[in-house]
């Protein structure tokens, strides 16, 4: 979903809520885009709106979910510091294309001095590595995505 | 001055403190649970870090990911705001223990002023008129009747661990005094495991009247004037009002002082509140010291033209304050409705997606909100969405703007406290501004809305 | 969503509201447009809210058009005081049932001392009399449906 | 005092009206053409009468339809806010002979002050300084080298029926006298088909500057002091403040001396402007005396604390002012920003649905606007939609506060001025204060929005 088409769902649904209606439906060549609500009380997705400083709250809710059903993501527990490897002069933990096990350390989130290992919960192929070494990461942010083995 | 504050909070305050932040030129980071991502709050800050899921306890309250937040983006500086974090002394320490400047008083102010007895101790050791009552707990029954014919009856017996008015009895006799306290240490066993009971003296009709006093770290305190809480459910202020309808020049003079004498005998720094209770013939009595920005601070600011958020930032920056006591005018009168997410009559919380949010406007009227149309008020937070405060040239004009703003203020989807706001201001009893904070008990049980 | 189709949707809103409608759906081309709403009595057109001094601005805007495309309203074209009769001893100009003609007097507005005398703009029957005698009257509000003569 | 006001306006000011006379406890009538039916200043009113179709004249100029709306609705008073039937002696000659209330001056003061030439001869008479310039239009060259001599060169050569900057000629020197004449003259004759023309003082950097008078049937007169109205585009004003950067103490004494001198001269009453042209050597001169309240009315009431509709409204009823000069205290500063539906860059008008409206608030900011989210900017009417009103200790702490309002004001659906207030209010030349009315074509002709 597209910027445009985010801005224009979030108008209709301001219609919808304003003028009290239950259903909006509004087709453009192949696009086509229907709300609709029970009653008054339920309606939802407000999609943020304003922020032009680029790297949004939802920037990397959606990012990890190309065709999720199939990958997983791993995604941090705590906020701080994403590291690679255990110490600048060794090797990456993972690379992408590597095979993991369930435990396998990924990388380190250092928070207040405290090295958190995060490891992979089940076993499988490292399809991507989501952030810099050494960025910041927030809480829930994904840091790998992994394609599970059968 | 600092480069990028941090803001540990959510809501209106946390949108109160990016938007002094904005005027001062200083960047911000919000951080915000997993249910905010998309609020006014998180939006309108430079930057924004995810610290955690809903419950607060594993994002707003958690220490380790509020500070690796401030790492991460390079803050120089916290604030607080209210709740959450901002009395938590442990935090505070951590924040100076790593060279991250916690606006607000040091870990030590509110480590001392945070425990009620050791609090008391200290201003009874300067001279300062605290609650009249018994030093901790009682020892037994003699020693209860001698400190109860000291502060003369009616006495209230309250248990330690008590709160919300469980183990708590107003004893008007001496010969009642064993048998009050008896039953209030079962109730206060069966409720808080812990039966220790105290005395204090019992006023009929009190009033809530609390000194916003600011200091920096060269010495210099000034107080702000007053502020009228008296009008409280369950010790929650509803309306907050400055100056206060029973206080004049001297009294204020004289209240100001003893607030003033607080800060000395602490060395305390930053805003803080000294909260007194005001009986009806005029004397009044340190209740607590509230070590941090209040819910109620825009009526301050309103009536003395001094924004309080910015000169948190500049005392904790290590800046002398601009004003002495002397500058420091009230200009009119101020009066805050908080305006809560709840069901006006049961007072059960209404969360939900707020359809319609038209919020009042022009003259004398300010409103502090993070809250907008499709917004969703969570279950997970403190109900209050809004609040409305009105300015005029007097009280009365000050109470009609209020009484205006709350008839246009629309909010849809979700109940509010909106009627009940409109209730309590077109009370009598209130527009005379003769009344105590027993004053909504008695308009609940008496009320059709 | 362009400002044009933005001016389609809030065309349709009122439409719907106004007409009482529940569902409304256009096509031009490959842009379709679908409104719906579930009932009648919770739309919002801003009927005007606060005022508990009855007779607001959509107030009549619905009553003549019960089932309208055949009966013809008769608006005043001034804000006035509305008089049935020339003088309070004389009989009404018209009632309902009447058969008047073109150019006939229907009524009287009065504003700021003169007479607008209301005349019939077609042959035809007086089913209703929308307002009371002595009523204040606004601009555009309806005082009369006709049936016209075929 | 009046029981019941009609409102002969429509948006911002008709709502601004409504809610003085809410909290003056005076019922409202609205009166509204077809396309408004639905605006917020209709819906808060007590009671609405529809006068006419879209086209103000057939509407909000249309003087039988509004007297009767005032008449079937048993109205007292009628307040015209400002533009519409503001100004119009003929309107309130009616409204006095039908025993309506007109709040503001009497007939004989809108008919006398809004004949400029009039007007130009009683200020005179009484000794009041006036833009130099020649007593009426030019007799022949000779007269007009004579009055430039006097006058002193440059001047300027101005059509009597001329406007927006068309039959208008600076001179500096007596030899481009008559060819300057000439030409203007051609140049009228063409545009107005009338080629009277006089001469005027040319100053090459002039500042507006107004200053604001209430008066009362009794006799007493205030002024509160200034505003500064610098910020044109072809004089029409976009940014206001109060006090102005360049007026102190002294010269505010002296300007509100001589604008007390107006309202005696011509028995002024009720609330009104005297505006002058302020040189580079602080000296100035009336230009006219605007009969109504103005647009930029708000950046008085934030520094003086005073309402200013509900004081029209208490003198008009006859009551006495219940202050005097001497209680008249500016505090802090005030700036306004008008938000125009306009594009910023060729200021064609942008009429349309408002998609999105969210205003700013918090400490210090003040929005009158009567706009809400999906309403319709009409193509009728004036493309003012929104006044943002900021208050500060000083004069950089009110400019913080309107940048960050500013940047908080989300406008979709339509275009609106705010990119290009955004760039005046960061303007370093704006930010020091000392600018003249050329400043924004300066910052238009050289600006990259």
């Amino acid at each position: 979903m597209n910027s445009e088409q985010r801005k224009d769902i979030q108008e209709l649904v301001e219609i919808l809520a304003k003028q009290n209606l239950n259903e909006i439906e509004v087709q453009r060549g192949d696009v086509r885009i229907r709300i609709r609500r029970e009653s008054a009380a339920t309606v939802s997705v407000p999609s943020p709106s304003s922020t032009e400083s680029g790297q949004g709250p939802d920037a990397f809710a959606d990012s990890g979910e190309k065709d999720s059903s199939r990958f997983l993501t791993v995604t941090s527990p705590v906020v701080g510091t994403f590291y690679r490897s255990s110490s600048p002069d060794v090797e990456s933990y993972v690379e992408e294309g590597d095979l993991v096990s369930r435990g396998q350390v990924l990388c380190i989130v250092e928070a207040m001095k405290l090295m958190n290992e995060i490891e992979s919960e089940v076993d499988g192929r490292v399809v991507k590595v989501m952030v810099e070494n050494e960025a910041g990461v927030e809480y829930g942010q994904p840091l790998f995505v992994i394609d599970p083995l059968p | 001055m600092f480069k990028k504050i941090l803001i540990a909070n959510r809501g209106e305050i946390a949108l109160r403190i990016i938007r002094a932040c904005r005027e001062l030129g200083i960047k911000t980071v919000a951080v915000f649970s997993e249910v905010d991502a998309r609020s006014l709050f998180v939006r309108h800050a430079d930057e924004y870090v995810c610290i955690g899921p809903a419950d607060s306890a594993l994002s707003y309250l958690n220490i380790p990911n509020v500070l690796s937040a401030a790492e991460i983006t390079g803050a120089d500086a916290i604030h607080p705001g209210y709740g959450f974090l901002a009395e938590n002394a442990h935090f505070a320490e951590v924040c100076e223990s790593i060279g991250i400047t916690f606006i607000g008083p040091t870990s030590e102010h509110l480590a001392l002023l945070g425990d009620k007895s050791k609090a008391r101790e200290t201003m009874l050791r300067h001279g300062i008129p605290v609650m009249p009552g018994s030093e901790g707990e009682l020892r037994n029954l003699d020693h209860a009747v001698q400190v109860a014919g000291e502060l003369g009856y009616p006495v209230m017996v309250k248990a330690s661990a008590g709160g919300g008015g469980r183990g708590l009895r107003v004893v008007s006799r001496e010969a009642e005094l064993g048998k009050a306290i008896l039953s209030a240490q079962v109730e206060a066993r069966t409720g808080f495991d812990h039966d220790g009971v105290y005395l204090e003296k019992y006023f009929p009709e009190p009033r809530h009247v609390e000194i916003q006093v600011l200091a920096d770290e060269h010495g210099h305190a000034v107080h702000l004037g007053e502020r009228d809480c008296s009008i409280q459910r369950r010790y929650q202020k509803l309306v907050e009002e400055s100056p206060s309808p029973v206080v004049d020049d001297s009294l204020r003079r004289e209240m100001g002082n003893v607030a003033l004498k607080v800060v000395k005998a602490v060395q305390y720094r930053n805003a803080g509140t000294v909260e007194f209770l005001l009986d009806q013939n005029r004397k009044f009595y340190v209740m607590e010291v509230n070590t941090r920005i209040q819910v109620e601070h825009p009526v301050t600011e309103m009536v003395t033209g001094i924004d309080l958020i910015k000169e948190q930032i500049r005392v904790a920056a290590g800046m002398p304050l601009r004003f002495r006591q002397k500058d420091i005018q009230l200009h009119g009168h101020s009066i805050e409705c908080r305006i809560n997410a709840e069901c006006p009559e049961t007072f059960v919380p209404s969360p939900g997606v707020v359809s319609r949010f038209h919020v009042p406007g022009g003259a004398g009227i300010r409103v502090d909100t993070a809250l907008e149309a499709m917004d969703q008020v969570h279950p997970h937070y403190d109900s209050m969405i809004a609040k409305v405060i009105a300015h005029g040239q007097d009280r009365a004009d000050a109470l009609a703007r209020a009484q205006r703003a709350l008839d246009e203020f629309t909010v849809e989807g979700i109940k509010t406290t909106i009627p009940l706001q409109r209730l309590i201001l077109r009370d009598p009893d209130f527009q005379k501004g003769g009344v105590s904070t027993n004053f909504l008990d008695r308009l609940l049980a008496g009320r059709m809305l």
